[in-house]
């Protein structure tokens, strides 16, 4: 490739450019005074229950039962018309409530994003998005499938990628990770579960 | 509707261009390679099945903890060895199978491995490793790794048991320009 | 996935019918499985059923180190690898605060297009092939094989190439590979003008497709769809311009967008994005910077702890990736936007009171691959 | 020669055999040959593993469908399913019965006496041909429909539907050439267009036209393959066929495009004459025997009908409605009428 050799934007010779430094991992800020934040606050005042910027991304934490209300006021008052993906994280032994369910919205205009997010326990439902947002629709059908989180007002709440009648959802953290016994394995006696030598031990060529 | 329009409704005058299209590929030269008789040359990069060097192999276990699904299995014993009149600690390789029918021959055993040349490399363009018994054919121990026995080799492609050094064993690609 | 035994059997009182087109069908670009309510040959709905190739993916990525998860990333979309890494690798990157050297940047990016080229090339093949068009299929497999062939000479994979890593690039470019890749970028506007007559004109092909599965601008944003899908009903939106990463803010290309949202205009603007990305790696041919590619990072990658979303334009829409780190160095959760997944959704919508024919049309149209919708 | 054992049995006889075993030759090669050139159209090889550049693929196929196990589905109507294959086949052998492939001839003197390459001539034939070939149909629906199976059904209803709306219009085109000609019997036809000195192409264009596209609708051949569209219906109507019951109906769609084919050939390409019969410059092409012209003829629809196969996306069901329908029912009754006129003006071919 010598000969396309063109000037490479590099740093002076005295600073090391980024990639040879080492990395400045990003620490999370808080972001109450974020343009964004302060618009949603603005609005709606008291749903803005904590803000961190991590990273150049603005997480939200919002109560849950005002989440659909935030969504309303999001879409409709504050331009953000794209919901982009909605999932939830297990924290499994969180005092304050086991899961965190987050969703990201855009708008078009300033190509802004947010994520918002809402701290529920384990049986807490989550109002749905799909009033505001309709790509919503299956994005929680999967949350529900593999966290078992419940969404009110969802037009058509099943399991999604696992089978209805499925025991546990997957993506909780005490869910093993082998699997489950769910009786539809095929030649349980000549394929053991796991596979390997571990499961036949001295068994292999 | 001029009389244009409607020849071509009628005659589908406009289906033409994909039919000459059709025709001139008949002419030209077929992509097929008829593959016993003729096979694709791999490139050197390509990951194919394993070479593995005991010689080389210092049990360092870094291949087991890159594999992403676990497949190479690696028992090693240390053994007081005398090397130049000097009694000195080694660790000596038990077992090193590795379960080839679950690889996805992803690369990141040899890139992982810390020797020069690499005790393990992918970049031997052997491909064929279809086989009647998924269970027996497809797990390789640690001499079958080397002799390569059952395996129809790539033609150039020597067993690695014969010291073969793969072209780019150690992932020198950043090296390679200078 | 949940069966509903009893729509399958026959309903005797009504002239409806149910018929299960899936999971093994033709044309349903894998497992997918779509429950049809028919009147005649006129579709009153359409209910997909997803999740036959589930493989728990996102639950995997908690067992394993940040490298290796790459070769996973390759298994979703498998015809989208390249994009697939660069996605997964570039959310890492951001959570470690990483900046990775212009040269590993510039070569993700001709990954990423030619990666793009190759699933616009499958999507045409199949496409056409689910119309009833055999040959484009050929043809345009022609071309993709020199492209998997550049793959195959670059990271030594052809499908699943597991050619990125956190920090940077695993490998320099081979000798020479640049001069392929640029004969290949030559040729390839006439073989596109080659497919465009066989098609675009086509009587029979507007028949089909013009009209067809029409969505509205607002409805298109509002369902979620990214990618081809979005821009065919005229958002000029893409994740390249919109949030630029990698080198896309200092190369020109544009947005090509459609105006009627319908199967004809999605068809139009992929054609165009391929010109586009050739365009786009013209530029990168002229302008590769030289260098390291790989930036220092530690052996064992194990980033802080926090949350991180980076998404890429893939070639479907929008591929981004979620990376939850409890400063492990495994990632805490995991979560894929999938474009395949969320555009999917939208099928009832846009097949409703049109034929049979029209819903594999409109499958063919949503370009979408079951390994990323099932994860 | 006047023993009527050998007139009226021995020879029909070995004309039965020579002609049906040619046609189902020729329909299995017809096979090998759209494979291989549909390879060709798309830049690959095509089968050419079987024997000499895979001349003998036909044959390989024949022995795979015979040792195939034989599946009947569990809630299919026995009886229905397995006459399905039989009434596809049978019309379209026995359409051949009338195809004339050539003038009487004595085989290089070989016979004492020149007897006609084909069965029979009857003085109705273009109406069998019409009436016999739609025959078929039933092969598909009943097919179809005792599959018990969803897919099959809508193929046979597909195929029923597109069956009676290219009916029409092909009946009109053929109208035109027998206004022309001035007769049903397919030989007389051909010998007309000796006397016409022209083929009836010519003055017929868009009778032709229209009468071999709907011949490919009719065959449910690309682009009009609706009855077994693969990436809509599976396979359509022979989705729960298999083994030899597969090859009958695989058999008489190819069948079918030779019938298609070698009637465009009689109606309007002058059947087994030479390329402008009266012009005595072009004599020396007589060397060439007769059925070698109608043969090559055959051979150029059937090309065409592969190169369409290679070429075209498939129309949509409502699309193919529409062209049988509206444009091509009224093109050809307006052509009717125009080759009608012409002829009570100026006397027509007769």
């Amino acid at each position: 490739m010598a000969e396309q050799e063109t000037p490479t934007p590099q740093a002076p010779a005295v600073a090391l450019p980024p990639w040879e430094a080492n990395p400045v991992t990003p620490a999370p800020q808080d972001a109450r005074q974020h343009g964004q934040v302060a618009e949603l606050a603005a609005a709606l005042p008291d749903a803005v229950l904590d803000a961190v910027d991590m990273a150049g991304q603005v997480t939200v934490a919002i109560p849950v039962e005002r989440a659909l209300e935030v969504f309303r006021v999001c879409a409709e008052r504050l331009g953000y018309e794209f919901l982009v993906d909605c999932t939830a994280v297990d924290w499994k032994d969180r005092p304050e409530g086991r899961f965190d369910v987050i969703w990201w919205i855009h708008r078009h205009r300033d190509e802004r994003r947010l994520r918002l997010k809402v701290r529920v326990a384990d049986g807490v439902e989550v109002a749905s998005a799909t009033p505001v947002w309709k790509t919503a629709n299956w994005m929680e059908r999967e949350v529900w499938d593999m966290f078992g989180i419940r969404f009110a007002g969802h037009p058509n709440l099943e399991r999604i990628l696992t089978w209805e009648g499925f025991g546990g959802h997957p993506l909780r953290k005490d869910f093993p990770v082998e699997g489950i016994d769910t009786g539809a394995a095929v030649y349980p006696e000549t394929y053991p579960p796991g596979g390997g030598p571990s499961a036949k031990p001295g068994g292999a060529q | 509707m001029s009389v244009r329009k409607l020849l071509t409704e009628v005659f589908h005058l406009d289906l033409l261009g994909g039919l000459w299209q059709t025709a001139r590929f008949t002419m030209t030269r077929k992509a097929t390679v008829p593959y016993p008789e003729k096979r694709l040359d791999p490139t050197p990069r390509f990951r194919g099945m394993f070479g593995f060097s005991e010689e080389r192999c210092i049990v360092c276990r870094a291949c087991e903890r890159a594999c992403p699904i676990r497949i190479i299995y690696i028992d090693g014993h240390l053994e007081e060895v005398e090397v130049d009149g000097k009694k000195r600690k080694k660790q000596v390789l038990d077992r090193y199978d590795i379960d080839v029918k679950r690889c996805m021959f992803c690369g990141l055993c040899q890139e992982a491995c810390p020797t020069t040349p690499k005790a393990i490399w992918l970049t031997t363009k052997t491909y064929e490793l279809a086989t009647y018994e998924r269970d027996l054919s497809l797990y390789f121990r640690k001499d079958r790794l080397q002799s390569w026995e059952g395996v129809v080799a790539y033609p150039g492609v020597v067993a690695p048991a014969d010291g073969q050094t793969p072209d780019d064993p150690g992932g020198t690609g950043g090296k390679e320009r200078g | 996935m949940s069966t509903d035994l009893h729509l399958i059997q026959s309903m005797p009182d009504s002239e409806e019918m149910e018929v299960s087109f899936g999971p093994q069908h033709p044309a349903t670009h894998g497992v997918l499985r779509v429950m049809v309510r028919l009147d005649g040959e006129r579709i009153l709905d359409a209910r997909p059923i997803i999740g036959y190739l589930h493989r728990g993916t996102e639950k995997l990525f908690e067992t394993m180190y940040y490298n290796g998860c790459v070769p996973h990333t390759d298994r979703l979309d498998y015809t989208t690898a390249a994009a697939n890494n660069q996605a997964f690798v570039g959310a890492v990157e951001k959570l470690m605060g990483v900046t990775i050297p212009p040269r590993a940047a510039w070569i993700r990016m001709m990954l990423a297009e030619m990666q793009r080229l190759a699933s616009h090339i499958i999507w045409l093949a199949t496409h056409a092939l689910d119309i009833g068009a055999m040959s484009p299929f050929f043809y345009t497999f022609q071309e993709r094989e020199t492209i998997l062939d550049l793959f195959e000479e670059y990271c030594g994979a052809r499908l699943t190439l597991n050619a990125m890593r956190v920090g940077g690039q695993p490998l320099d470019l081979p000798e020479g590979w640049t001069d392929r890749l640029r004969v290949f970028v030559d040729q390839l506007p006439d073989r596109i003008a080659e497919w465009e007559r066989l098609l675009t004109d086509n009587r029979i092909w507007k028949g089909r497709t013009v009209g067809v599965g029409v969505i509205s601008a607002a409805d298109a944003v509002n369902w979620g769809l990214t990618g081809p899908p979005l821009r065919g009903s005229g958002v000029r939106w893409d994740v390249r311009k919109a949030l630029p990463y990698e080198g896309y803010d200092q190369v020109e290309f544009d947005v090509p967008i459609g105006q009627n949202g319908d199967t004809y205009d999605r068809y139009l603007v992929r054609m165009e994005e391929m010109r586009q990305s050739l365009r786009i790696l013209r530029q990168c041919l002229d302008r590769q910077p030289d260098g390291p590619v790989m930036a220092k990072v530690p052996k064992v990658i194990k980033p802080p702890k926090g949350e991180v979303y980076h998404s890429v334009e893939g070639p479907k829409g929008e591929l981004g990736f979620y990376v939850v780190s409890d400063g492990s160095t495994q990632p805490y959760r995991l979560h894929v936007r999938p474009s395949s997944f969320i555009n999917l959704q939208v099928l009832p919508e846009l097949v409703r009171g049109h034929l049979v024919a029209d819903l594999i049309a409109v499958i063919g149209t949503l370009d979408i691959v079951l390994g990323e919708i099932d994860r | 020669m006047t023993n009527p054992w050998v007139v009226y049995l021995l020879v029909p006889m070995v004309k039965i055999v020579v002609i049906l075993g040619a046609i189902t030759l020729a329909a299995a090669y017809l096979s090998y040959f759209e494979r291989r050139l549909v390879g060709f159209l798309q830049i690959r090889l095509g089968p050419n593993r079987v024997g000499w550049q895979g001349v003998l693929q036909p044959i390989a196929d024949a022995l795979k469908l015979f040792s195939k196990e034989d599946i009947i589905p569990t809630r299919a109507e026995k009886l229905v399913y397995l006459s399905g294959p039989v009434l596809i086949i049978v019309p379209a052998l026995v359409v051949f019965s009338v195809i004339p492939f050539g003038p009487p001839t004595n085989l290089f003197g070989l016979l004492p006496q020149a007897i006609p390459p084909y069965l029979t001539d009857i003085n109705v034939s273009v109406l069998f041909v019409l009436g016999v070939s739609s025959f078929g149909i039933y092969g598909i629906i009943l097919g179809g429909w005792a599959s018990n199976n969803k897919f099959s059904l809508m193929g046979g209803l597909r195929s029923a539907a597109q069956l009676i709306s290219y009916e029409v219009p092909m009946g009109f085109a053929i109208v035109a050439v027998l206004l022309m000609a001035g007769s049903l019997s397919l030989v007389s036809i051909v010998e007309a267009q000796r006397q016409a000195h022209v083929w009836y192409v010519f003055p017929g264009f868009v009778a032709f036209f229209i009468y071999f596209i709907c011949g490919v609708a009719e065959t449910n051949r690309n682009p009009f393959d609706l009855p077994e569209a693969e990436a809509e219906l599976v396979a359509g109507f022979h989705t729960e066929y298999s083994g030899m019951k597969f090859a009958f109906y695989f058999l008489a769609e190819y069948a079918n495009m030779v019938v298609v084919s070698s009637m465009a050939t009689v109606l309007f390409f002058g059947g087994w004459l030479r390329p402008f019969p009266s012009w005595g410059w072009l004599g020396f092409l007589d060397v060439v025997p007769p059925v070698v012209w109608f043969l090559a003829k055959v051979a150029a629809f059937l090309y065409c009908y592969i190169w369409f196969r290679g070429t075209f996306p498939r129309v949509r069901f409502d699309q193919l409605m529409a062209l049988g329908w509206k444009v091509f029912l009224p093109v050809s009754l307006a052509n009717l009428m125009v080759i009608g006129t012409l002829i009570v003006l100026f006397g027509g071919g007769r």
